[in-house]
């Protein structure tokens, strides 16, 4: 067991899964510095720097992972994903059900998500919702080092491509790297306990949700930075005697449908909490989730509702706060 | 020899696409065929360098590169078919044509099939020596984002990627001169590629050229771009309704026309120049369609090919017939019907 | 009243706009001659084919827009907006919000979108899900020929972007340039009455849905062709005594959120009907809806579960057809 | 008269970055804040060709240009400030300053900025006869597929779009050479461009270089590309670690270098060279950016105009004071403090 942040945890996953497996490569624009003790051990043909072509080297990751190479990418955000969306949607995800299932594409897409440190609304998305939506993906969000480290693992020895979404606010380097910049007096508003213990055995499991806290009056489903926000609600809303459940879901494809519903189903109300845009995403999803299995909680929304804005106040409210979220679980408990 | 196998494949490609056209004709396939005839000579030359270790990356108008690739007919024809047997159980289709046994990946998003091709050259490089990756695209392709930018990755990567840039003078009903700034040849060599020039109906010229290309880039000098002229002879996709135009204007095109001469007499809209400058790049447009080497004429390179063949003595009927059999064999088969 | 096909429905609208306004131009690949009579009466400067450059003319299209001119964009299908998805995702659409509100971006992207015709996966697309998620966007659906003229209408008077939906299997235009292709035996599963009467002096408005049938036993909420699939599948269900109503969205950003909780609220039961993928999209976000009104309906989905095959047969199970509309309404009736 | 002008914006958008770094390093600015300091001449040459009429699209490092442009500086240091009375009422920040009146755009996404300048350009076209757009670049950006595109785009469709690209020989933390194919000039002349080079501290050979390719693109004869070298003096952005760690390697490298060194004698990975030709190569980064000019030392582009300037009798001790004062004036009243 090692104490690492989310983002190092990451990093130690893939520098383990690098010197089991050679067939792996990471690639993307900067990595030969952003990832140097990577590229100072495994050289020049394994940690690739590629040019600014997203498309390209996304798409050329494609091919490599058809033809026997492991290729994990990495972006410097997932808003940047656009530019490069064609490789995501009408080809990684399709080549397993193009080819009748025979011919597979084990791409991990290591993608930074998230705001809160002020950067504008090109880079602060998390966008899991849409990525979630396309058939032949599978999508991972850890908020935890542990989780990041094993869900990372898993990816690794999946068959299919796989897109990893690191928080940006839980990875001090990025915070670091994007945000604080030497100032060393700044101060963001991250989760307590966003670093954690590793232990390097354990491999987390795809579409396997976590209960973060038990409680039998509201069920809160959420991931990422947002399970840090709903635990931090879930502590002040006990001493008003609330008791939540904090359920973190980690992986959005495959979705684990039943911890959700037996949650739901337990305590008939529910919050979702989600850093991504609210309509036509993971909100939804989650209700037509419990409606599809005739439960009927009172639900409420707790997501982004627009662009985010630059203002790092503004930003705040956007993005969902504890504040947000004790007034969300205090109107479906009263009514 | 070399030769000969090269004609073999051409002939082979045509009689595949002839077939394909029969059963379009009758509605056995669906949605958008694109006919690869005219580039048959391009996918045979390039085709005969490779091995059993190479890759390739196809587009949409990739028939005579799978066939000459030497795919088994039958599941590829069934594929066409959306059988559950087909090549791809029937999920795919003609514009997904994937086969892990040769090497080949098709796609329907114009300009992918560079980024893929790179993929596979780098595949290649790291785990099979000696091993490259064919990518072929169409001219218009050249002018998407993804497409260019793999001109520069696969220089920067040094990659073993051969792309072969099929000029065929048109993107659906585009003439390419008309939206592509500049050379193609020189817009790779512009990226720092090694340029190969060819002109599609002449045999000796593609086959030295792609033979001079697929060395260098084996021995590791990087990616070359064989690029080479060819006539689209079906148009776009079969059924092409410019094509049907400018073939049959009167029994085909008159409800095309008559919408268009309406819109060009309408009151309101733009100047006089303007609306004639556009009538004009229109029927341009049909007339080049109509100068396109038939099936069959003497600008075909097939026929070209065979002439030239049959000079130096071979025999080429033969190889034909043999074609035309082989062909006729697997189209049977796929659609379950005895052969004799 | 003239009769046309939904496709001529937006041809008249974009000509009759264009005769109204100038700063209208029509922007995309191979235009001069898929909308040759336009390009005759507006000539090349106005009707501008384009190379096959999406990313490039979609974002040219965005700051031609800020700057005074009102682009339409006409892609081949939806599916290619894959490729110049930043242009939606990063700029049009996040113009508004960026620039405090002081600048707007009026595009209109006529996309075909749809299967039914037997193209592969690739090509037959719907995609409104992911692209009503992104804030900033309105997003217009028609279903028939006086709904895609009046909409496409309102939206060339709209001051921010638009995405048109053209769903291909209703245009007949479509059907012959990618499927028929001259084969005049050939048969599509082409709703009837695709074709219909147009007012060339009526608009529609944005966010407000339409009730194409009365019915107390169940809501089917849908669009596009899933409307007449619905249509089909309520004439059957009325013989066994199951009253549909079935609603047409029409436009799901904004989204018509009142029309559908005062309908399944009296019916209790709640179908959705759509070609675009299951999970994390429309369907969702329509539970969502009914869930956040307090309404608890039974509930379920007709949609697309994964990449939509080559193969015909299975593409026509694979889209929701009335056979699976009339199942999945007989299975909430009994329960 | 002309220079004088330039140099006086070349002062102020200096002043407006090293203020603009004062606030930042107080906290008061947020997320990625990148300085333009090096390319102040290569903006103010190019601006002064500009009227009201004509339009900008920028990129992330976009100050100079909004300084010279002559966008009244209150608002623009609210918006970095991120206050509601910002140019964007905070919504933008400095990765999105948007003017309307100013007709500037600016985007975070590399490459962007060269379609939203086609647009321009082409509205510019039809609306505001010999108004033009300039398109800020940089060298990296050059590989991003859209603005590839646009270089084929703007060609065809004949826009009069003046692209500025500025090579300061860096993306973030890759020297460009390492990852561009060929030379930029070539890559755009390939495209059919009219290109100008110019050494972006020599103001005479800036701002000749910019009339002419704008006296060509005004004259509606198509786009122009001025390449402009130009060193990155502030790194990236503020706060740059690479340039921290190059600076001070002790004090603000230690934990990097040992996480390097680190990896580099882990058991396991790759073989030694390429172990070794991965740390060379980091290191010589590193020295590149030590090589970089520093403000105030003889390579400083503003330092070269102010002495050339200086040597042509004008008075730019008085301009520099102007500039200085105009910009504390400007940081007094963001921050809503009085000023004296
Ligand atoms: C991204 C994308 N845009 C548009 C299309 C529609 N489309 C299919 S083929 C084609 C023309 C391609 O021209 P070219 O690359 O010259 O190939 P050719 O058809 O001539 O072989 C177009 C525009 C597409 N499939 N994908
Ligand atoms: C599409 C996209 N990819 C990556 C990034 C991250 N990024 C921001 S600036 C930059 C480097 C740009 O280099 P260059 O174009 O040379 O401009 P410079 O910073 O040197 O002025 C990168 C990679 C981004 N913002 N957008
Ligand atoms: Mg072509
Ligand atoms: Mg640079």
């Amino acid at each position: 067991m090692i104490e690492l942040s989310l983002g190092q945890a990451i990093d130690r996953a893939i520098e383990n899964a690098m010197s089991e497996d050679e067939s792996i490569v990471l690639i993307g624009e900067d990595v030969p510095m952003l990832r140097a003790p990577l590229y100072a051990r495994f050289g020049v043909e394994r940690v690739m720097g590629a040019p600014i072509s997203e498309s390209a080297f996304i798409g050329a990751a494609v091919g490599a992972a058809m033809e026997g190479l492991r290729p994990i990418v990495e972006l410097y955000m997932v808003d940047f994903l656009a530019v490069a969306f064609d490789a995501v949607l009408n080809h990684m995800a399709k080549l397993e059900a193009f080819s009748g299932g025979e011919w597979h594409c084990p791409v991990l897409i290591r993608a930074p998500s998230g705001g809160g440190y002020g950067d504008g609304g090109q880079h602060a998305q998390s966008l899991w919702g849409m990525l979630s939506a396309i058939p032949g993906l599978t999508t991972i969000i850890p908020s935890t080092p542990m989780d990041a480290y094993g869900l990372t693992r898993t990816a690794l020895r999946h068959s299919g491509p796989v897109i990893l979404f690191e928080p940006k606010l839980l990875s001090e380097e990025w915070l670091e790297f994007l945000g604080r910049l030497g100032r060393e007096d700044l101060e963001f508003d991250v989760p307590e306990n966003a670093s954690g213990m590793v232990n390097e055995d354990e491999f987390a499991p795809f579409g396997r949700a976590v209960t973060r806290r038990e409680g039998g009056d509201v069920t809160i489903l959420s991931l990422a930075v947002g399970v840090h926000r709903a635990l931090a609600a879930a502590e002040a809303l006990a001493s008003d005697n609330i008791q939540c459940e904090v359920i973190d879901l980690r992986c959005l494809s495959p979705l684990d449908r039943e911890s959700i519903r037996r949650s739901v189903a337990k305590t008939g109300r529910m919050v979702v909490v989600d850093e991504d845009y609210r309509n036509y995403g993971l909100s939804g999803e989650l209700a037509a989730t419990v409606l599809e299995a005739g439960l009927h909680p009172t639900f409420v929304r707790v997501c982004v509702e627009g662009t985010i804005p630059y203002n790092h106040r503004l930003e705040k409210d956007t993005l969902p706060s504890v504040k947000r979220i004790i007034e969300a679980v205090k109107e479906i408990c009263q009514s | 020899m070399e030769l000969v196998n090269i004609y073999r494949n051409m002939s082979r490609s045509r009689e595949f696409e002839l077939a394909v056209a029969e059963l379009w004709e009758q509605g056995l396939i669906t949605g958008e065929m694109h006919a690869s005839t005219g580039e048959e000579l391009v996918a045979a030359a390039v085709t005969a360098c490779l091995t059993a270790e190479d890759s390739l990356s196809l587009t949409h108008r990739c028939s005579s590169f799978v066939v000459a690739r030497g795919v088994p007919l039958v599941p590829v024809i069934k594929e066409l078919l959306g059988r559950e047997d087909g090549l791809c159980h029937g999920r795919g289709g003609h514009m997904h044509l994937f086969s892990r046994d040769y090497r080949i990946a098709t796609s329907g998003i114009v300009g992918a099939s560079l980024p893929t091709g790179a993929g596979f050259a780098l595949a290649a490089k790291r785990l099979r020596p000696h091993a490259l990756a064919v990518a072929q695209i169409g001219d218009g392709a050249l002018n998407q984002g993804m497409a260019l930018e793999t001109l520069n990755l696969a220089t920067v990567w040094k990659l073993p990627l051969l792309v072969v840039c099929i000029d065929n003078g048109w993107a659906i009903t585009t003439s390419s001169e008309s939206l592509t700034a500049g050379s193609l040849p020189e817009r790779a060599r512009s990226f720092g590629w090694l340029v190969g020039n060819a002109d599609g109906a002449d045999i000796e010229d593609v086959s030295q050229a792609a033979k001079a290309l697929v060395k260098n880039v084996r021995a590791g000098k990087g990616p070359a771009f064989l690029y080479a002229r060819c006539p689209r002879m079906d148009g776009h996709y079969l059924g092409d309704a410019l094509v049907r135009l400018a073939r049959h204007p009167v029994s085909d095109g008159r409800d095309t026309l008559t919408k268009v001469v309406g819109g060009a007499f309408s009151q309101g809209g733009s100047g006089l120049i303007s609306r004639a400058t556009g009538l004009t790049r229109m029927m341009g447009a049909i007339g080049k369609i109509r100068h396109t080497p038939a099936h069959g004429d003497d600008k075909d390179p097939l026929v070209i090919t065979r002439k030239r063949l049959s000079k130096q003595g071979y025999d080429v009927a033969k190889i034909d017939l043999e074609a035309q059999e082989e062909i006729r064999c697997a189209v049977a088969v796929s659609l379950g019907e005895e052969h004799d």
